[in-house]
Order: structure tokens, then C-alpha cells, then sequence
């Protein structure tokens, strides 16, 4: 299937890239996102465990199962305000 | 009202738009842009944010605070972009009839802005460094994830 | 800026005077004037003072919050006089460096106001009667005194 | 001695002036310029308990001292805010 990844402030900097379509094998989930990131860049382990996932803009746990043509987000620790 | 905008943000009008006669009380919080983090002198910041994401959390946690407690309006206004130390980049403004009300919603949306809402802040130092605020995976607890 | 003014309130005024580049939080509290009091229509009011009393025990409670909470800077401003429906009769603003002392030293200063500032309240009915605001012996617990 | 006595509200009201000198026997108290307003119109002994005394724009209580030139205040329930 295909998603639409979209990456934001320092998930943004360490990949290069804003938005990409990516492919992944059938039934991965949100995880496996950020899985993917981690081979494309080793520093997206180290970020892994407060980088929270977004499906079609809500946030979701890691085992989220992705279906074909869905928005995902990685969103870094948030500092708004 | 629910914004997000890259101009200053008019703290009058959105003030203005939370008040109504049957609604005595207004409790408002600006947060503005400081001049130092952690001793370091910042000279400009920016904001980035997910926008469609960001008026959806905006709008859930407007909902949780009319929920638990009895409201007349809610504005929230975020700033994005660039903007200069001392500017206010959100604006949060509750009405109710009774001031306690209107006191404890206001805590409550700034504290859900700040956990849950994506909006990043990078700060521009005077030493030239530029660096986004907040967590890093050295000072952040683990939630998770890989 | 601890204030009684017989004009409307500048609002926006009144929050740059506490906003400072080295705190962050700015928590303003307005009120307002309400069109109903117990469901009775209220078409105008009107606010009386001992100035030079209210004065001081404005600066005593804004002097107070100062030493229970790390502060930036304070302003109290009440409205004197004739007022129509929905204007601001009161504005309290406070500046922190955190976002959880502004807010409660806010709400320590309108609370304070409401009961020790000499300040009273007459209402106009839309029936024609003009009434003081608030306690009357009736419903009010005893104090001593007579 | 003499005390410059100032109503407010609805104290002003019953007493049907707002300032005044008035006379009062040495060694009077605060507490004693109530009784002295209850004299002139009974309706302020319903209000004695919720009018509270102001001294030289300081709050005190019905036992405070009063001094000759004393600026003595009736302070109605207040309603501001």
C-alpha cells in the first residue's frame, strides 16, 4: 500500500524531506513508519520512543493498522505556546 | 473561534469575540515569546505547525473544556511563522458566568495546547544556533514507539 | 498600574504595561457588566468608591500576591461611574514567568477585590428601580460590629 | 473631638449625607460611630453587622481607638469587580 508521510520540525530536519509518498507491505502499522525512518536514518532510533504518530490527523498508538492512501505524521515532542 | 495565523495576533479582537452580556466574566492567557532560554539570548523565533491537525486538536480540546465545565465562548489563536522576542504567539480566552469557571477551562486549554497540539517553536540564538525547543530524546521520557 | 478611572477601559493597554521579554505568561482577568441579575433585566449601572481607600488597599493585595507568587508585573484596573451593559468594569492582568503562578495570583487578586476593595455597584432595572448591589442584612452573615 | 466621618452607598443613603464632621465623647471607638448613625436613623441598626469601619483608609474593628481629626469610614458590603 501507499501512504502519504508527512514529517514536521526535527523529524523533517533528520529525513530531509517534508511529505513523500511512501510504500509499505500490506498490514504494516504506525510503527512501522517509524521502522522505515530508522532505515533511512540511524538518529530517527534514538528519537523513536517520544516521536508520536498521527493517521488522517488523530493520534494513534504504534499498532495502528495503515490502510492504502492514509495520511501518516510523525510529530515530534510538541512546544507550542 | 479556532485560528492559526502568521499576523500578529489582535488581542483586543479576540477578547471582543469571547464576551457576551450574559456572561460576566473573561479570563485571557497570552503567552509571549521571552528573550532567553536557559540562560541563552534568543534573538527571533518561528513557529512551524500541521495545520489541519493542529484546528482538529484545537477544536477536541475546546470541546473537553465546554464539556466539564459550563462556558459561554472559547477562543484560541495561535501565532505561526516567524516572530520577534516579546510578541504574543497564543492567546486563549474563556467567558463564563462565574469566574471560577472561566479560570479553570483557560488552565486547562493552555495545558492541552502544550501537550497536545502539533506546533513546534525553533529559537534563533544570538550565538547563531538555531535549535527546536523542547524534548530531545536524551531529556524525554520513553512512550513507546520503536 | 493600579487604576480607577471613570473612561472605558484600554484594555489592550493595560496587558502591554505587565507584558515584559523576560516572562512569558500574562493571565488577565476581565469583567464585565451583565444584562440580568437574579432574572431581572439590567439596562445600566453604575460604580461608586472611596478612591483613596480603594487605592490603597488595591496596592496592599497587589503587594500581597507579590510575596506569595514570583511575579513580573501587576495591573488593576476598576471602573467608576455610569456603565452600560457589556462593558468592562474590571481588568486584573498579571505577568510570571510560568504560566501557573499568573494564573493563580489572578485569581487571588479578583477574589481579594471582591471582598475587601471598597468599591459598590448600583444597578438599573429595566422596571425603573435602582438597587445596591450584593449583601443586604437579610442575607448577609453577622460581622459583629452593632 | 471631632472626626470627619464619609458614607458610602447605601450607608449614604440612609444617613442622607455622604461627609461630615461630627462630634464624639473622648475615648470613643469605631464601633461607637454606628451606634451614633443607629441614632439618627434606626434603620442602620438592621445593617450594623455587614458595615464594616475604615480608619484613615485602613480597615479596623468596631474596638479601634478613635483619635480627634480621624477620618472614620461606613463601608457597605462592597460589589465591585
Amino acid at each position: 500500500m501507499t501512504i502519504r508521510l508527512r514529517l514536521f520540525a526535527v523529524a523533517k530536519d533528520l529525513a530531509g524531506f517534508h511529505e513523500k509518498h511512501i510504500e509499505l507491505p500490506d498490514a504494516s502499522t504506525a510503527g512501522d513508519v517509524l521502522a522505515h525512518l530508522a532505515n533511512i536514518d540511524s538518529r530517527f532510533s534514538r528519537w523513536g520512543s517520544c516521536m508520536r504518530l498521527a493517521v488522517n490527523q488523530e493520534y494513534v498508538g504504534p499498532d495502528h493498522k495503515l490502510c492504502h492512501d492514509d495520511e501518516v505524521a510523525v510529530i515530534p515532542p510538541v512546544s507550542g505556546g | 473561534m479556532i485560528q492559526l495565523t502568521s499576523l500578529p495576533i489582535d488581542i483586543e479582537a479576540v477578547i471582543d469575540c469571547v464576551k457576551a452580556p450574559e456572561t460576566g466574566a473573561v479570563d485571557v492567557f497570552i503567552g509571549t515569546t521571552r528573550d532567553q532560554t536557559a540562560g541563552r539570548k534568543v534573538t527571533a523565533l518561528e513557529y512551524e505547525t500541521y495545520e489541519p491537525m493542529a484546528l482538529k486538536v484545537m477544536e477536541r480540546v475546546a470541546g473537553e473544556a465546554g464539556g466539564r465545565w459550563s462556558l459561554g465562548r472559547i477562543a484560541i489563536v495561535h501565532r505561526i511563522g516567524r516572530l520577534n522576542v516579546g510578541e504574543a504567539s497564543v492567546i486563549i480566552a474563556v467567558s463564563s458566568a462565574h469566574r471560577a469557571e472561566a479560570f479553570e477551562a483557560c488552565r486547562f486549554l493552555i495545558d492541552k495546547l502544550k501537550q497536545e497540539v502539533p506546533i513546534w517553536k525553533r529559537e534563533f540564538f544570538a550565538d547563531g544556533s538555531v535549535e527546536w525547543s523542547g524534548q530531545t530524546p536524551e531529556s524525554a521520557p520513553a512512550r513507546g514507539g520503536l
